[in-house]
């Protein structure tokens, strides 16, 4: 079931981040959630990122909405916040150096949300995008 | 004693999450393209508040004005309100089923506040969660309707259950919803409308079309299929089609009439003389529901704009048309 | 903090129980929540009992209020169902044949809530009761 | 401007434990043996309303209903609402921030249903969750008093800090209850009473109370205790109450009296002739507060009790006529 592939990632919303002492400490995506409506942050049941071959698990993302950052295993148990269908969420990857190495960078995302029909373990809706690390804008974190 | 018509959202999900139309905007293009008056709501995919205002499943006093506002502006009625029950919220557990009932209490409570007389019950949840959850209903006001959605049947155990609670409880605040997608032989329209596009051939497709229409089995169409050089994934699509396709003889709705209270009208795929839904039957249990005086609203669930939502594919469905003609086809049917 | 120590449990609740089949399949007690106000079930943070010298932690136990059942890990996460003060809940032991050595058992319970203040992992309040076996009465499981 | 007089419920947690008083029993025990009229509620401790009617933070026009009816009945006043606000109500995680402010949120919705026109914030209570609940609680009228319970001063930046919250934001929906257990020196008076109870030499015990009293420090008491031939764990839990025992200046009240909106009365244990508290000092914040014109309540929070809560102890204390000394004294004091 591939819910809202075609909307869940806009390669341009791929920011690599500095933080205040001037270093690339990772990169950002913006995710729309890959499902027909909004659901409770604990209903996020997998998340990762690969760029190349590299596996980020959710373990190590931190995972933005409405101005308020979660990591795991916390967000498990956050049921009185929510992303909203349509709202994006930002995913920072720690990836040192950000997204630095040309020319081109494979990034894959899967996301699937815990809905309570349609099988034991949703399979996540992935998407895979290609970057040009040359023409990423940077973001600067306080 | 009438059918009426109605809207469910739902059917303008792209539109909405492209930013194209807001809440507001998908109510009017209800009335102004379809002249039907009834809303059908998933609130949480088209919430009237969000944080830091209010979250689901609670809603302030603005918010509720808010909806009552748009009903009278738009001249629109709310028919249904379509909930889930997170029985998954939590990873590693099943939610008990008094969680579940309270779940359902707030959707009730919510259906409740703005106005809807109804509202959609998840296939799967199960009947103790209705029974527990049937004085919630009472008090509120609101009936549950639990979906006969593909791949369930009519008279399926688990759905004549559901009619079994309603009349040993001597309750209307219980009942069924089916969805007109147990009406379709075969893969839906739009995903065979999808093969077209992704490059199959033509003819193959309006094949398999054709011969589920004929009723033959989906083992025996996957051969033939194989021996005309179908795609592979053509063939796949074919065979799992199975688990989710079972028709429905239209004919098993006059015994449950009394319990069924609203319907889905799901459809993907509206051919341009707005003759008929590609793969549904609608004429059928129209003609039934006439023909019984069965009171209440078909809301209009558009589902094909989903088979193009793949990362690659080039096409976009065009929701607002598509419903446009679905309504053109259910006033032909309801008139005939 | 003991606090209710004296309250949490009454030896006179304590059963044997009989499954359906004639079998004692273990016993059961009743608590009352060692705090002054009652707690959201996820709150319950230690609970075992010892019989003698041999530990059953929560995650064998099974704990009843209000006429619901719970068990660890789930109910972990139960955060809309509470042990309210003063109501008794039940907690069966799983220990085969009961308590049915005699003459004198020594039954310990540890329970503890918890609270947002006083530490970080609030000591258990324990309780510790001498049973006879041989008055006990039992209580049939459907 | 006037000092009023009131009692926290918790104050009969034990009567109400072992069955012979309900919420309504306390509230009649409060107006027939003290003649004080304001009421304090713990709601998770003798809540209105419990499954399956409703679950905190829940409750129904029934519960808000019952509530207004007692007051009624007995000519009561609601003032004080204690919350807790469950940062752990997970394992393994603090609630984040935002959760905290709606834990808050729904303590402001739920002392405002039932009257109250302030809630107890436990001490720990971070300040950003103070003020991120501040729209709440002026929306709801409620104000959020941050309790100063020992071990804290008030003078703390801690407590320094709210005060300031309060006048930047110049908002009265923010402020202070000074809980009078910091006007207390040394070892709480249930405790030298139990410790009496168990065994230990009267004497020694009063020496204990002395010997605070004058000033002298828990590590010169602890030493004079080794060598009188105190028991152990007398001399331990001279050495352990350090941490907690922090006696407050009544004159620090003097400063914070525009943003300090209610006081527990907390005590332990009142002498028979009712003419104090055994360790707490009444006499001199009391006469700040007149002095001052300080308009509120002075609620008792009576908590010896708990003292002898432990499994082997034989002594059980009488709150209600602990309560009543209590109120002999403050009123004596207010007149005087
Ligand atoms: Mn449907
Ligand atoms: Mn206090």
């Amino acid at each position: 079931m591939d819910i809202n592939q075609k909307y869940m990632i806009d390669p341009k919303d791929i920011r690599n981040v500095v933080s205040r002492d001037g270093n690339r400490i990772g990169f950002e995506l913006q995710l729309i959630i890959p499902y027909y409506r909004g659901a409770a942050l604990s209903m996020i049941d997998e998340l990762y990122v690969k760029v190349g071959a590299i596996l980020y698990p959710k373990e190590q993302l931190t995972f933005t909405v409405d101005g308020f950052s979660y990591t795991w295993p916390q967000i498990e148990t956050v049921t009185t916040f929510r992303w909203e269908y349509g709202t994006k969420a930002t995913v920072f990857v720690p990836q040192q150096g950000g997204l630095d190495v040309s020319p081109i960078q494979h990034i894959e995302v899967g996301c699937s949300i815990r809905r309570s029909y349609g099988g034991r373990f949703p399979a996540p809706v992935v998407v895979k995008v290609a970057v040009d690390p040359c023409k990423l804008k940077a973001i600067r974190y306080q | 004693m009438t059918i009426r018509l109605g809207v469910s959202l739902y059917s303008y999900q792209q539109t909405y999450l492209t930013g194209q139309l807001d809440l507001e905007g998908c109510i009017r293009t209800v009335v102004e393209t379809t002249g039907a008056t009834g809303i059908e709501l998933i609130y949480e995919q088209m919430p009237l508040e969000r944080y830091p205002d209010a979250v689901y499943p609670n809603i302030t006093d603005k918010g509720i004005s808010r909806w009552k506002e748009l009903m009278d502006k738009y001249g629109t009625t709310p028919t249904c309100m379509d909930s889930f029950i997170d029985s998954k919220l939590y990873r590693g557990r099943i939610s008990t089923v008094q969680e579940q009932i309270q779940m359902m209490e707030q959707d009730l409570k919510l259906a409740s506040q703005l106005g809807f007389p109804c509202i959609r019950v998840l296939a799967l949840v199960p009947p103790e969660v209705l029974e527990g959850a049937l004085p919630a209903a009472e008090y509120y006001g609101v009936r549950m309707g639990q979906e006969v959605h593909p791949r369930f049947a009519l008279n399926d155990e688990w759905m004549l259950n559901v009619a079994e609670i309603s009349r040993r409880r001597n309750s209307k605040y219980v009942g069924l919803i089916p969805d007109f997608g147990i009406f379709s032989k075969g893969l839906p329209g739009s995903q065979l409308n999808l093969m077209k596009i992704m490059g199959e051939n033509p003819d193959i497709v309006d094949f398999i079309e054709v011969s589920f229409k004929a009723d033959f089995s989906h083992k025996e169409i996957a051969a033939q299929l194989r021996q005309m050089g179908a795609k592979e994934a053509t063939v796949i699509a074919v065979e799992r089609s199975a688990f989710m396709n079972r028709y429905n003889n239209p004919d098993l709705l006059k015994d449950l009439l009394d319990v069924i209270m609203h319907f889905h009208g799901k459809f993907t795929y509206m051919k341009e003389d707005c003759s008929e839904e590609l793969t549904i039957n609608y004429k059928d249990p129209i003609r039934i529901l006439k023909e019984a005086g069965w009171d209440g609203y078909i809301s209009s669930e558009f589902e094909g704009q989903r088979a193009y939502h793949g990362q690659n594919c080039p096409y976009e469905e065009d929701e607002i048309e598509q419903v446009r003609r679905h309504h053109v086809m259910l006033n032909r049917l309801l008139k005939s």
